[in-house]
């Protein structure tokens, strides 16, 4: 089955009708997660965009066709590990965390999960911020970008730190498999995701970009493009790292200027020229050293 | 005092224009306030607030359960939302439709009716549709509780461009219906 | 004299914040404290405000951070709520007890589990013994008047204890009203700046700040908090003086009465509830029936004596706990006003009542539902049952 | 189903919203242009796209009108009209 | 009928846990429970255990991890103490808020601020109301098994509450005496393999566990939360009585009483500190004074009726706390007895009294210096200052 | 001043008596570390050895002459941001903790100050567990390593995972400056942190390896042999990252075998050649890593 | 019921060597706890504890404040801590010196002093200066409050090696003075 | 000084334990090897060695006998001895 077959024929196990803005990624990511992970699945989401958009349900009701727990915004991968510590049979336990949730407040436990070697899989969709509440920053938050706890006056300029790299954070962390996905690129992402599904000797991290049409300020019918553009940029490169091996999977040898990126949308519509330069110098900097890893004999 | 109940959906500026309400009030030197209640707080939700203006200190902190004023910014809440609840005799409903008062089919409980297209005036207007400052207008024009002028101001204040446009437009084409002797 | 605007809750405990001109401020986003922060880091990024805003990873960290920086001698200031207030609670408790003075405003919210983001007390009430002074506002003014207040309580040398200001989520976070806003040049006569003395990390002045500590010693530090917290009445009642007679506010103190000195019954309520009560006893009063309002504005420390000095001699009350004590069958200010009335020797007709759960209503019909109740009551009697207000 | 009020569950049915009611336009799909390339129903965030007899269809059910599938058809084979248009 | 050895009352929460057959443990060392996790892994590494113990990196996800294990159906166990139950308190009040049963051990210590690592009940106090059923231990025999009676309790379908058995720090958890070992047989016997039927995660039967939830429905957990504490009385008391049946050990359920029958005045303790008063009331009986002891098993919930029933006829009573609460001058066993009483319509003069913190010794002399303070008491006299046991 | 003039002449700001055991090397590099830092110091110390040896103080008195603070063991580095904020004129602020303080408890702290960029000196020393509660296992136990929470028997084979790699995961966080120490290797010590006391500009993360006769079983004489030995196995290779530039500082081309560490100590006695040749092969591949990013252009 | 109290410093098994003397009380069907206290517990700090053999159950959970018998096993303590403090008039002083009984100067308090060089003879048997299982045989022969046989046994079990014979050799060498008519 | 018991804190002197009394055995430098390359005084944990007059000396106030400084000497220069002999 091609990526195209199996997110058509696979049942979809979210909700119809979620409350996620119009053209959010996330909500297209979690779908297309739960058509490769399928039924024998424990999903735990954590406060954040997709809980709230009702992916954990409400009142009596379910939002998801799986079995689902809303965790705590800083607990998520431990409890993940719980669940899988007392489960006698197969199943796959995962969760889908915004970067508020996994960069932030429930960073220790993850890096503690990873450590540990459990057997689960963490899959963080990367918003940039807490949109949940209302868009404020987050660590994953892109240098610069206006937030609302970061906000553009007199004084303030936005973000004032770079990106925390998470995926090469975590991948220092020596994961059976971690991934980097973006729903501009599908085929990339089941694949990664069927492969992440089959890992039973370690853990899992994949980070996906999922930008925010609600708190980036852009059309929700561009969300995809910016998606691509964050990888035609590299911005987001798309790698994995399988047991120690670094790959790059959708290799960019000509990476578009991120200016590109920055004009799409409405957090980034005050940095200067030289803001600009500073995430260019940085992206680039990232580049290289993902080139070394994957160099690497 | 007089008691505000609002509807609408997360997206329709429901809580921003009963703020410029209250503003209007405060600078007008009543006392006035709005308390919003959200469920799951996210475009296309519905979305509800209680407001009330007084011309003493306003002690109540709870909903409104006997409104004298209804807003109901989407007409598409009428059959999810039990919008009706608790109308007084004298009450006021107030609502952003397309439909005519007789293909509205409201209940007997409803006095007086106040019907506009804000969205369509939003649309025109502003460009986009979000019909709340269009609504200020409608209630402006069916309750009398804040002047035109404070509103405008407000609302030119808080968000500027064609708004004011929006609000005038909707005070002058709403449309008021005494009910109280049935439909 | 200031001027008069509506601003949200959250506005106002942002903008109290600001006049109190914290030099640190850590806090972390959560429904319904959100715009607190929000607020705050736009009055920085506009140079209205002169503050550090260090921007945290979590609650957690929050607290640690305003720790840190008080001890090194900086007025602090952070917001939060429920989940939050229980992700900071070990920095929290050891806050309280390095005795260095903060104000840390909360957005009352029921606690997980349920899962749920709306209006409650459960989130302060739980952490009740953690050492902190906590004191519950009714509207938008009193939280931006109490955060002022809360720094002068916290700082006074007789107290030196951080102080949370408690505010209902919801119901007054994301109240708008009119609201007050003092001149700052008014606030800095009432407010002088902090200048910590008792300890300091400071390389001009080295010392060990909490060294490791025997027993017989624990005994006497928890005993001068102890002592501490009880001076904290008068010296709360003296803030709120000074208070009104430079801004022309008075609150009561420790206690608020509305309509008490004549009433037979009295309900008891603490924070926004508290409003939709005095309508309920002005509704009541207006047929006849002689009920008061007993307002706990200051919980902890528990204002025993102010209770039972106000119900010394009626006939009945009722408290209506917006919490639950999870060992008991009732709320926390009732099971606490028993304790009082008890240790104090009175004998009062009472009646639990717990309502406003999870962002319940409580309306003013359960209000009057409740004095008439208490109006059927005798002498003497207690209901053991408490009385859910349910929809 | 009586409810014991111990842990809060969701095992009654599943919550959904009705989203389709959020549309201010909405997709329409020219069959004659699309070439059944599926780039659409990959990129539809909320699943409405299904293939079925070898043509792409749209399903408007819980469709939100976002404009992905739209915006992302190599051919450009689909249109957004306003809602109630066509 | 098993075997007696000397072990430390560590060892013999770590074999109360293995006993009780627990298919996951997370905990995190902290002193003075550190051996309870080193005695279970150690069991773990010699085969002699089939648990999956998850080497945690803190106290806030080892409850987590168990959180998440319990919903999925397991039984488990973990101990803390101090700041590790400080550290673990968000997802701790989840974790009985989803009424998910488990028994955690708890080695009482003083909280930090003052540093310190010593014996305390400050820890577990401060945190009572967080949902969780809280029992108190006096000795290694009584740690052990009631941390198998406390899966019996936190299971029972009346109950569902999860279950801390609290022993305070070095008083018990180092202390060396002899225990008698339980059969495994005999312990499997008392108590079955638990099947969880109120709530799972299992893709057999999806489920969402904690959706959002409204505040009239939280109402109604809350309700059923309280409802479930106040069957806990009648649990234990059964669980205790089918426990002595089988073992021939009776502790007497939510309380303890010790020569109270006959006696006018009444000590009331916790914990490790009422040996010492039983020895106190045995000196002081010879002497002819008609003292006896009330020994607070359950903390949480309150027996509130129990105590008021050994109270209602005497003289006078003493609570000695081994904590504070801050807004009070007294202890909280004190402040909730009083709360009992006043409820329940009984005055009787009655002593606070606060000892042990930070590891301070609670002497036999500090006892009889109670039981004479008591003496000279009169009916109705309440101390209002409170009677601090230094040395 | 050559590094052996200032270890000898600059004042020793260390209570002279600690109860640090017999050789502990922890208590040599804390010396070390104030004898560079200075009297312009302030120190935050959580709960772990060198606070239970009396570094932080006891009733009245201090346990350093510097003023000195014991954190949470979950909250240093966030306690340090406090300080640095709140301090007006330039201070050194500084921690000194363990790696269980540092990788576990306190992890997420230090991982959200390293990403704020904050201007303070994070300071672990790595005695691979808990020693100060008994020698539990930690996330930078090495793998195969018994200890009181990890210990040997019928299953049981000491700690199942390898070592958490806290440097090149802090590394991954863009601090302004990184480095690994030694106390076997003190002029590389002292040089690495007086350029971290120079540092303006940002976050400093340094890692001392620090043998525990002790926990670890071997005679305290021997501590600075076993921290030599560790550098010479490349288990702990010494390299700084300078603003993004990496650098091994003592190269070393020809590494022993970590077999020869392992023969050193009890913790290791029960591991099989199986056991060592693991942590031979992760020691091979983590090298390489540094290696690439040292040689990234 | 005895009480004891016990003095050393962290790494001389003041721990080890109590609960030896309890399980060896317990396996003779008596009562006996030890409770340990702490001070900073790392090597060469001044370590303490509580012990107690009785008849009948125990249930005082306190520190000892009148001994029976009193335990040191480092000779630097004595300036240090107050370890003659609370003796009773028949009392049992134990001490690990090389000092003699002049050289010890002990005060007038102690009515009964035993004194080991348990140091030499743990140098000797186990070949570490480990005193506890030495002092565990000058106990015994001081006391009788167990059994000589059970303590071997028991620290055989626990230590193995030539711990026995270091607690044999102290039993033996161990000298005992009564003071009761001043030294 | 007068405490008030309210936060605690070391500010009355300098907590120090007696470590010399630890010690089993005793460095003892052979000055006549010693090269004074200052090795172990870089080493030794407790700072008890340091430079006086061009000579390396160790001060046996708070030393432990740990014996690194004797383990480190690449002359061999200093010995660990039983403390109380020599
Ligand atoms: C301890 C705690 N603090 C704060 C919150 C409030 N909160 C809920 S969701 C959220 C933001 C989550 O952000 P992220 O994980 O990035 O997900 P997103 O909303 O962007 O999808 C926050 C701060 C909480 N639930 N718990
Ligand atoms: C929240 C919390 N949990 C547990 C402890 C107990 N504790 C104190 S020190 C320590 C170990 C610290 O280990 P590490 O940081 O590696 O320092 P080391 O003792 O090895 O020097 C622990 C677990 C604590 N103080 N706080
Ligand atoms: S706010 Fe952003 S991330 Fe959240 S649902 Fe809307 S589009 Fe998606
Ligand atoms: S408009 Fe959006 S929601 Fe509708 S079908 Fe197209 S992609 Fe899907
Ligand atoms: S993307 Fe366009 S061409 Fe491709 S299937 Fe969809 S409508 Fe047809
Ligand atoms: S236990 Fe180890 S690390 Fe701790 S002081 Fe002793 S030798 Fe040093």
């Amino acid at each position: 089955m091609n990526y195209i077959e199996l997110l058509d024929k696979k049942p979809d196990l979210v909700t119809p009708g979620t409350s996620a803005c119009q053209g959010c990624p996330a909500e297209l990511s979690l779908r297309a997660t739960l058509k490769v992970l399928g039924e024998n699945t424990i999903m735990c989401i954590p406060p954040g965009c997709m809980a709230g958009a009702g992916c954990v349900g409400w009142n009596f009701d379910s939002g998801l066709k799986v079995p689902v727990h809303i965790t705590l915004l800083d607990n998520t991968a431990a409890v993940l590990t719980g669940i899988n510590e007392a489960h006698g049979r197969d199943v796959t336990v995962a969760a889908f965390a915004g970067d508020g949730a996994t960069s932030d407040c429930g960073f220790q436990s993850l890096s503690a999960t990873a450590e540990r070697g459990e057997n689960v899989i963490y899959i963080c969709y990367d918003n940039e911020g807490y949109m949940n509440t209302g868009f404020q920053r987050s660590g994953s938050t892109t240098k610069g970008s206006m937030t609302s706890t970061t906000p553009v006056g007199e004084v303030g300029k936005g973000k004032e730190q770079q990106k925390k790299d998470l995926p090469l954070i975590m991948a220092m962390h020596n994961p059976a498999y971690l991934a980097t996905l973006s729903p501009s690129h599908m085929s990339d992402f089941v694949k990664k995701m069927e492969k992440a599904k089959s890992i039973k000797d370690g853990f899992v991290y994949l980070h996906i970009f999922s930008p925010c049409p609600t708190g980036w300020g852009f059309d929700g019918a561009k969300s995809i493009e910016v998606a691509r553009k964050a990888v035609e940029t590299n911005i987001f490169p798309l790698y994995e790292v399988d047991h120690g091996e670094y790959k790059l999977t959708v290799p960019n040898k000509n990476p578009k200027p991120v200016s590109e990126l920055f004009g799409m949308m409405k957090k980034f519509r005050h940095v200067s020229e030289q803001g600009i330069q500073d995430v260019q110098n940085y992206v680039d900097k990232k580049y290289k050293t993902l080139q070394a890893l994957v160099g690497q004999e | 005092m007089k008691e505000i109940r609002f509807h609408g959906r997360g997206g329709q500026g429901v809580v921003k224009a009963a703020h410029l309400i209250v503003d209007s009030a405060v600078q007008e030197g009543k006392f006035a306030h709005f308390i919003p209640f959200f469920g799951v707080e996210r475009k296309g939700s519905p979305v509800f607030g209680y407001g009330r203006i007084s011309d003493t200190k306003i002690d109540l902190k709870t909903q409104v359960y006997k409104p004298h004023c209804v807003i109901v910014m989407d007409d598409t809440l009428l059959d999810a939302i039990p919008v009706f609840d608790g109308l007084r005799e004298d009450s006021i409903f107030i609502i952003n439709t397309t439909k005519t008062l007789e293909e509205l089919n409201l209940p007997d409980t409803v006095k007086k009716a106040a019907i506009v297209d804000a969205s369509k005036i939003a649309i025109e207007t502003i460009g986009r549709n979000i019909p709340n400052t269009a609504m200020l207008g409608a209630f402006v024009k069916a309750t009398g509780w804040v002047s035109l002028e404070h509103v405008m101001e407000n609302t030119d204040l808080l968000f500027g461009g064609k708004n004011p446009v929006a609000t005038q437009t909707a005070y002058d084409e709403v449309k008021i219906y005494d009910l109280q002797g049935g439909k | 004299m200031g001027k008069t605007i509506a601003i949200t809750g959250n506005t106002a405990a942002a903008l109290g914040a600001a006049l109190s001109r914290p030099k640190v401020i850590a806090a972390y986003p959560i429904t319904p404290q959100s715009s607190v922060v929000e607020y705050a880091a736009s009055m920085i990024a506009d140079g209205q405000l002169q503050s550090s805003m260090v921007q945290v990873e979590s609650e957690h960290s929050a607290m640690s951070v305003v720790q840190g920086a008080a001890m090194a001698g900086a007025r602090t200031f952070t917001a939060t709520s429920a989940q939050g207030l229980a992700l900071m609670y070990e920095p929290y408790f050891r806050m309280s007890t390095l005795r260095l003075p903060m104000v840390m405003a909360v957005a009352g919210r029921e606690m997980t589990a349920p899962e749920t983001i709306w209006s409650g007390h459960q989130d302060t009430i739980s952490v009740r013994d953690a050492g902190w002074i906590q004191i519950y506002v009714e509207d938008n003014q009193e939280a931006l008047d109490m955060i002022i207040q809360g720094y002068k309580l916290a700082e006074d040398k007789d107290v030196l204890i951080p102080v949370n200001i408690c505010y209902d989520g919801f119901y007054i976070s994301h109240l708008y009203e009119g609201v007050n806003i003092p001149e700052q040049s008014e606030v800095d006569a009432y407010l002088p700046p902090y200048k910590q003395e008792h300890v300091i990390l400071d390389p001009e002045k080295p010392m060990a700040v909490d060294p490791m500590t025997p027993g017989n010693l624990v005994m006497k530090y928890r005993k001068s908090h102890l002592d501490a917290m009880q001076r904290a009445f008068a010296v709360l009642d003296k803030a709120d003086k000074d208070f009104g007679d430079q801004f022309g506010r008075y609150y009561g103190g420790t206690v608020e009465e509305y309509k008490c000195d004549d009433a037979d019954i009295v309900l008891i309520t603490m924070g926004a509830m508290s409003g939709t009560a005095k309508a309920a006893v002005d509704e009541k009063r207006a047929q006849g029936v002689k009920v008061g309002l007993l307002k706990i504005r200051m919980m902890r420390p528990f204002p025993k004596q102010q209770v039972a000095k106000v119900l010394a001699d009626k006939k009945a009350y009722a408290v209506i706990d917006k919490n639950v004590v999870f060992g008991w069958n009732t709320g926390a200010v009732y099971m606490e006003t028993q304790a009082a009335l008890n240790q104090l020797g009175y004998k009062i007709a009472s009646l639990p009542v717990i309502g406003g759960l999870g962002g319940a209503d409580i309306s003013l019909e359960h209000m009057t539902n409740v004095i008439e109740k208490l109006e059927k009551m005798n002498k003497g009697d207690d209901e053991q049952e408490c009385y859910w207000l349910e929809d | 189903m009586a409810r014991d009020f111990i842990t809060p569950k969701g095992d009654e049915g599943i919550y959904q919203i009705d989203t389709a009611s959020w549309r201010t336009y909405k997709p329409v799909m020219d069959k004659d242009i699309c070439v059944e390339c599926g780039i659409c129903l990959t990129y539809c965030p909320v699943n409405s796209i299904h293939k079925e007899n070898e043509k792409y269809i749209i399903d408007l059910s819980y469709c939100k009108g976002c404009g992905i599938c739209a915006n992302e058809c190599p051919k450009k084979a689909i249109d957004m009209v306003t809602e109630g248009d066509k």
